[in-house]
């Protein structure tokens, strides 16, 4: 089907929000680096706040919403009402940080908020699952959603944990935790090609060919996998090397990747610059992963539309 | 007046705006008087209209449902022959008549021809304008120089009180519909046969076999379907013969894929089959044909006055084999010269002169000889064991195998000969008038379908022109079409351009776009200018009524009320019945029907009508069936039985003798009449000019056969185009290629192509299918785009219609004026894209485009 | 139980269109939007051996809907007698449902912002009328009927129709319009 | 404030249908010389700042006074064009028809002419038969407005306050759900369409003058 715009900017800033959450509520239950859970916090009240009106431009009828308990088994009324209460928890999280009141409320909180970080972007990926839509129809996809959304959430700390300049022990962790995120999301994505690969009802609209040699090729090399899983890989491992001193600092690249890594050691004068990529990397490498889902996303038999 | 929270400084600001305007329009002045006091209208509630559909000549019966006089739907009406069913067209009706693209009051021209400068007048002002031209014209050029055209939309009646009344002004014909319809060939069979049966009176319910060529299903009267698919169930064969793959085809029990153009060399082949395989029905041969008639060395038939000085020319000499001696038959008399002649069929045969004749039938058997099915496989493309599959099926069944057309095989050089022999087929099968076969349709009271059929005497102008047709006729010498005394499309848009034989000088168009749907549109726009004056009459401002002087505003034919009688193409119930047809609502601002516009213009033209109005005609035309058109108005239709071989019992002639209305009063298998017109006495193959074998070197430039003309779904010739409902399900022109074709060219479905003759190119949008043969191009025809502007050459009928890019300067059939309106073209990729213009927002009609061959 | 349900009979079909065009008047569906479309399966095959039939396609009313499971606001419900429906005041126009219908019949109407697809005329079914593409249908290709009466005509002719009886691709769904096919190969 | 007076009233409401007729007029048929030579005496312009009366009212003035001898042709043809459909414009004239405006198909008789007849009803008026035009014809719908006006007029003469009211009420209902629902967007078309500075000039004053009583029956204050 088509690329649903409004629906994609939903699910990624959705994830971008519950991830970043994820890392906040981290650091404020193991009590460590208190000065990014501010930026962090409303950083992710954006994020939800950002995907939030993007469904709501989705809608035609966004008025008559208060219809949405009608049917409560639906993937639809979960997702809008996981991403509610995370909204809520989120909001009342930061009104207390902002106050610098109830520490133990906050920490109850940070914990419900920990608790739904993987479970929002996995009912956004779960709405999905539809036997209609061969290539969706799999639990892969939301995990894969989930995967998205630690890495979204793990660069996007990782900008404000640089931003405070950072002691050498909390980078070890930031560094850790994004890069075990992103070799989730490359395993989960992995795992999706080879279900849409043996998926039933085959396909040359929504066949593995497509992405690896077809139309998608250039969107799944490019930026799912050189700029989306490469690119974040390379940068967090630069990161773990400590901070380059200067051009000569010599990393041996693989020539695969020769051309970015090249231009982000020349251009990666300190981690600032390494973070910034590393978000759009991710950022690129989501988005392309969802554009990808959409396009392979053909029903069984399409006869009307 | 709390609610009115004004200040003096408003009300001052009002009152210096409105003080002028209220001294010159003070309360109460006529303005206002637009809104009557009246007794309160009660709201009306639905009412439900019984009528009949006329979006194209199908008349389905329909039910208009009607509220406040707006038509909100129109339904299919049960009960009838067409049972409840309609075509997408019908739902078009709402919208064509509540359209606001509608023309509502006669306007004059003020600018140049095709400017688009439109004044309104009053019908009144229009008659002053038309009735003193007209009247000078006929005096001072004669009534000759008068063209009328009449095509085929909104009804028969229309048609025939236009042929009254300007016949009787002097007129003889114009463009007419008659060289790109039916009626040609009608006019053959009238002279072969006393009346049609090819295109109406095939008897599916009963038939065996259906041989069904060049229609598809969608040119009109759908529940035909119905009939041949329960023909099928019962057992029945369809034979569809058609070049395309057409949805008959694609329900055919056997196909034969034609070479487009070459189809008579099939029925001649049968015609041989019948013969050499002794296979034709020999009584009815003999007893009901002029087959045993001896033929003379000139080519004419014996007559007593050709052995006897002064001998009767009405006396046909046969061999009687029982005497062994010539007999002869009286068509005068309508009888044998002995009631137990046995008259020899084949053979020729010594008159006591000595001088030997062969009969009739021996040449139709010597002139169809070398038609065997391996020839007609060279010339026809089809494999030989189909052609004899075919044949098999159509003479094994015989009696009671059928025969069915459309209107494509009348596109041809030589339609004369094709309706000729596919009547010479019918006979000797045994099938005319028969159980299943082809029934003849009387123009005696017996048949409903005779309804309209007796018209008033001609007066004694038309009788004048008639007597010096030679004279007046714009083809002199040719085409004597049936409706059309002296000329068609072709001839009269020649003589315009050339003055000879004679300038024609006013022009009256009514249910007609003759540059959609005549040959070489931009000669007939030519030609149209030289006019001194031109009237069109129509619903919406067409390519035709934007060259016109005077614009005359018609009313819809769901505006009006008329008889709607059985005419094309169908079987028993829906050839035996004829139905009411009446308003839904009035006419809107000053349209009129466009009966009464021509009983007004006779009137005002001193033209005797013979009947003073419309009513007055019906209720003669409905006398024989004893009832008056109020009760048939409440009773909602009239049909009548089926009965069988009439020429038994004298229903076929006027004067109740058995045998056939024609000048023999037997079957005339060899005509004298088309050997008169430039024909030969019986049916010769000719190959059309622009075709692979005729011309096989234009190959090199021009190397796929063109041709148009297959049917749509959603229009009927050039209507509808301005039918958002009708553009959703049929959007573009189509040209369909065949994909091996296409990728030749580079083509791709979807894509806007150009398809060039010799005589110039027009753009069409790709259909890549099988349904067409690697060799051919079909365009579909009659495109104009209504909201394309006027300055854009003439709402864009040049551009995407394939009837502009055929020439006019080519052979057309000597006896009815037809001829081929396709040839060789070639194509190739339009990189400039669709016109300019027209309506497509593709997102949304790209999904409306219906594929191949879905659209015929 | 009732279970009303069509039956086209696609040997009789001539893809002529009337009745997607029907449709549009009767349901006054905004122009671009289709309840009902004809689609023409092939021609396949070479020129001039080919073979070709037309398929007429609404709403499957499916036995077990997805579009009803996804519909977050039950705006989308199966009636008692079978008909798939959505109720225009409780849809918000998320088009889950559109995702959910392995088939693509139904379509989001931009200007009104909510689903529309076909209702299988359920206003003239309740004044036991049948649709409006059936009623007109030149071919009488289509029968409508209750399934679960076995005397009525699109029982007869399910039983009649045997091995000769298509649905659509299954998956999970349960289709319920059937096509009958037996002059030519089954290919949808 | 400056309460207006009976009579002040009186005047305004037939003022206003006076403005009403000529504009209805206007758009029932093509102009004649009569109504051009009268026209020359209106003055659209005193005190009032609505861009679009006066700029209506500047091409008006020059319009009349430019004239040739042509000018009722010209302004005929004009008419044909943009009312009747009959030009170049043929396709996307601005049909006069409410109903063409608001139903998604741009049809006649669409729900809008069904409900102009049901208010004309409840009236107790029907249209006279020799304007055979729907009932939502701009033509007819601006008479419509114009006899609520004189009946207004006619109330407040008698001291019927609450007639007058109801009056009032109607006529605001039908400008709101009627004419303002569509003529805006006419007269843009026909602005966009004319092909003579007369019929531009009278969308302008029309769409000018619609805004205007809006305002002003609406109590609002914008018109300054």
């Amino acid at each position: 089907m088509e690329i649903q715009w409004t629906l994609l900017i939903f699910s990624l800033f959705v994830s971008l929000g519950m991830g970043s959450f994820a890392i906040v509520a981290i650091t404020e239950l193991r009590g460590i680096m208190p000065g990014i859970r501010l930026p962090g916090a409303i950083t992710s009240l954006a994020a939800l706040g950002i995907g939030s009106a993007a469904s709501y431009f989705h809608l035609g009828h966004p008025e008559k919403i208060f219809h949405i308990l009608g049917n409560i088994r639906s993937g639809i009324a979960q997702e809008l009402i996981v991403t509610s209460i995370a909204s809520a928890v989120i909001f009342v999280y930061t009104v207390l940080l902002w106050k610098d009141s109830a520490p133990d409320v906050r920490r109850k909180l940070a914990l419900v908020g920990l608790i739904l970080s993987p479970v929002v972007p996995f009912a956004t990926g779960r709405i999905y699952v539809l036997a209609a839509r061969p290539a969706w129809d799999t639990w892969l996809l939301p995990l894969m959603y989930v995967a998205s959304a630690a890495v979204l959430g793990a660069f996007t700390m990782y900008l404000w944990i640089m931003l405070r300049e950072p002691d050498q022990k909390t980078l070890a962790t930031v560094n850790k935790a994004a890069l075990l995120g992103q070799v989730a999301f490359t395993v989960t994505i992995a795992a999706y090609l080879i279900y849409v690969a043996m998926a039933p009802h085959p396909h040359s609209s929504r066949s593995v060919a497509r992405l690896l040699t077809g139309d998608l090729a250039l969107l799944f090399w490019g930026a799912v996998v050189l700029i989306g899983q490469l690119g974040p890989l390379f940068l967090t491992w630069r990161n773990m090397q400590g901070p380059p001193t200067s051009l000569q600092a010599g990393v041996p690249v693989s020539p695969a990747s020769g051309g970015i890594s090249g231009a982000v050691a020349a251009t990666a004068e300190n981690r600032l610059i390494l973070a910034i990529m590393g978000l759009l990397c991710a950022l690129v490498g989501s988005t392309a992963i969802r554009m990808i889902v959409y396009l392979i996303g053909s029903s069984v038999q399409s006869y009307i539309y | 007046m709390n609610n009115l929270n004004l200040t003096r400084r408003q009300f001052l600001k009002v009152a210096a705006v409105a003080g002028s305007a209220a001294s010159l329009f003070p309360l109460g002045n006529e303005v206002l008087k637009g809104l009557a006091t009246a007794a309160p209208a009660q709201p009306s509630d639905m009412k439900v209209i019984q009528s009949a559909c006329r979006q194209c000549y199908g008349r389905c019966t329909i039910n208009g449902f009607v509220k406040d006089g707006r038509v909100l739907k129109v339904e299919g009406k049960p009960g009838t022959f067409s049972e409840g069913t309609v075509c997408s067209r019908a739902f078009s009706i709402p919208q064509i008549m509540h359209s606001p693209l509608r023309i509502k009051y006669p306007m004059k021209r003020v600018g140049a021809r095709g400017e688009g400068k439109w004044q309104r007048i009053t019908w009144e002002e229009a008659w002053d304008i038309i009735i003193p031209k007209m009247k000078e014209v006929q005096e001072k050029y004669g009534g000759h120089t008068i063209v009328f055209n009449n095509g085929t939309g909104r009804d028969q009646l229309i048609l025939m009180t236009m042929q009254k009344c300007f016949y009787e002004m002097g007129s003889t014909g114009g463009f007419g519909v008659g060289n790109v319809c039916k009626i040609a060939n009608d006019d053959v069979q009238r002279r072969i046969v006393g009346n049609p049966c090819q295109f109406t009176g095939w008897d599916g319910p009963k038939t065996k076999t259906i041989l069904m060529m060049g229609r598809a299903l969608y040119s009109w009267g759908y529940y035909d379907w119905l009939t041949i698919k329960r023909a099928q169930e019962r057992g029945a064969k369809l034979i569809v013969v058609d070049p395309r793959y057409t949805v008959a085809a694609s329900k055919a029990d056997l196909w034969l894929p034609v070479r487009q153009g070459s189809d008579l060399a099939l029925i001649l082949t049968f015609i041989n089959m019948l013969i050499t395989e002794n296979r034709y029905d020999k009584t009815f041969v003999a007893q009901w044909t002029n087959a045993p008639f001896l033929v003379k060395e000139d080519g004419f038939l014996l007559r007593q006055s050709d052995l006897v000085p002064g001998g009767s020319t009405d006396q046909f000499i046969v061999w009687d084999e029982t005497s062994n001696s010539i007999q002869h038959w009286d068509a005068k008399a309508m009888a044998w010269s002995s009631s137990d002649a046995q008259p020899a069929l084949l053979g020729t045969h010594a008159v006591p002169s000595g001088k030997q004749y062969r009969t009739a039938f021996q040449a139709l058997a010597d002139s169809v000889k070398m038609w065997t099915p391996e020839k007609a496989a060279e010339v026809t493309w089809v494999p030989a064991e189909k052609i004899r599959e075919a044949a098999r099926l159509y003479i094994d069944n015989s009696p009671g195998a059928c025969f069915m057309r459309g209107q494509k095989i009348e596109f041809s050089n030589h339609s004369s000969s094709k309706s000729h022999a596919i009547a010479i087929m019918m006979a000797l099968a045994g099938n005319l008038d028969a159980e299943g076969g082809n029934l003849v349709r009387p123009d005696t009271p017996h048949s409903v379908s005779a309804v309209f059929q007796a018209l008033p005497p001609h007066g004694k102008i038309r009788k004048e022109t008639i007597a010096n047709i030679k004279k007046y006729s714009l083809c002199p010498g040719q085409a004597k079409i049936s409706g059309e005394i002296g000329g068609f499309a072709a001839a009269t848009t020649r003589a315009l351009i050339t003055e000879k034989p004679f300038l024609p000088r006013v022009y009256w168009g009514q249910t007609t776009e003759p540059m959609a749907g005549s040959l070489d549109s931009r000669q007939v726009c030519e030609a149209l200018k030289k006019f001194e004056l031109t009237v069109n009459v129509d619903l919406f401002m067409t390519p035709t009524g934007e060259l016109s002087d005077i614009i005359l505003p018609a009313a819809h034919p769901n505006e009006v009320d008329r008889i709607e009688y059985p005419q094309s193409g169908h079987s028993w119930p829906a050839a035996n019945t004829c139905s009411i047809r009446q308003p839904f609502v009035p006419p809107p601002g000053e349209c009129r029907d466009d009966v009464d516009i021509i009983f007004d213009l006779a009137k005002r033209m001193n033209v005797d009508m013979g009947w003073k109005d419309k009513y007055h005609w019906f209720e003669f035309a409905l006398a024989p069936s004893k009832i008056t058109f109020e009760e048939l108005r409440k009773k909602g239709h009239l049909t009548r039985p089926v009965t069988y071989r009439r020429y038994q019992t004298g229903k076929l002639r006027r004067d109740n003798k058995p045998g056939f209305q024609t000048s023999s009063g037997k079957v005339n298998l060899y005509s004298e009449d088309l050997k008169k017109d430039g024909w030969g006495p019986l049916p010769a193959y000719i190959e059309e000019p622009f075709s692979p074998l005729s011309n096989p070197e234009m190959l090199k430039d021009y190397p796929y056969i063109f041709f148009t003309g297959g049917r749509s779904h959603a229009y009927f010739h050039s209507e509808y185009r301005m039918s958002p409902f009708m553009r959703e399900i049929h959007p573009f022109p189509t040209v369909e290629i065949n994909p091996k074709t296409a990728e030749k060219h580079g083509i791709n479905d979807g894509d806007w192509v150009y398809i060039e003759t010799q005589h110039g190119r027009c753009k069409q949008r790709a259909c890549l299918t099988t349904a067409i043969a690697p060799h051919s191009i079909h365009c579909d025809h009659d495109w104009w785009f209504p909201e394309k502007p006027v300055t854009d050459d003439l709402h864009g009928i040049f551009e995407c219609n394939p009837n502009a890019i055929v020439s006019n300067d080519r052979v057309h059939d000597p006896a009815v004026g037809t001829s081929n309106y396709g040839g060789l073209c070639k194509i190739y990729k339009a990189e400039d894209g669709p016109p300019n213009g027209i309506y497509m927002t593709a997102q949304q009609l790209e999904a409306f485009m219906p594929k191949a061959p879905g659209r015929e | 139980m009732t279970r009303k349900i069509m039956i086209v009979d696609l040997d009789r079909c001539i893809g002529c269109h009337s009745c997607a065009v029907a449709c549009k008047q009767e349901n006054g569906i905004s122009l671009g939007v289709f309840y009902n479309k004809v689609r023409t399966v092939g021609p396949f095959g070479n020129y001039p051996d080919l073979e070709l039939y037309y398929l007429p396609v609404i709403c499957q009313h499916c036995n077990k809907p997805e579009c009803v499971n996804v519909c977050p606001t039950a705006a989308s419900y199966k009636r008692q007698d079978g008909i798939v429906l959505v109720d225009h005041n409780k849809c918000i126009g998320c088009q889950y449902c559109i995702m959910a219908c392995p088939y693509g019949v139904r379509t989001y109407d931009k200007a009104k912002g909510v689903i529309e697809k076909c209702t299988l005329c359920a206003h003239r079914v309740e004044v036991n009328e049948v649709p409006a593409c059936v009623s007109i249908c030149p071919g009488k290709a289509r029968i409508f009927g209750d399934l679960d009466d076995p005397n009525s005509e699109v029982s007869k002719a399910v039983r009649e129709a045997g091995s000769f009886l298509h649905r659509f691709a299954d998956v999970g769904n349960e289709p319920g319009v059937g096509y009958i096919l037996k002059s030519r190969k089954w290919r949808s | 404030m400056n309460e207006l007076n009976t009579l002040e009233l009186e005047q305004l409401f037939s003022f206003r249908g006076a403005i009403y007729q000529l504009l209805s007029r206007f758009y029932r048929r093509e102009m004649d010389q009569e109504l051009l030579n009268q026209l020359h005496q209106l003055e659209f312009e005193a005190d009032i700042t609505l861009p679009e009366i006066l700029e209506g009212n500047r091409l008006l003035k020059i319009f009349l006074a430019q004239m040739g001898e042509n000018a009722l042709t010209d302004l005929a043809v004009d008419y044909a064009k943009i009312f009747l459909g009959a030009g170049p414009t043929c396709g996307e004239g601005a049909y006069p028809y409410e109903s063409v405006y608001t139903s998604p198909d741009r049809l006649l008789m669409q729900n809008a002419r069904d409900q102009a007849v049901a208010i004309y009803r409840s009236e107790d008026i029907r249209l006279e038969d020799s304007f055979n035009e729907p009932e939502d014809h701009i033509a007819i719908e601006l008479t419509f407005m114009a006899y609520l006006c004189q009946k207004t007029s006619e109330a407040i003469r008698r001291n019927d306050e609450a007639a007058a009211n109801s009056c009032l009420l109607k006529q605001r209902q039908f400008l709101q759900d009627h004419l303002l629902s569509w003529v805006p967007n006419f007269c843009a078309d026909v602005q966009r369409i004319a092909a003579t500075d007369f019929y531009k000039a009278i969308a302008m004053i029309t769409y000018g003058f619609l805004i205007m009583d809006r305002d002003m029956t609406l109590g609002k204050h914008s018109t300054t």
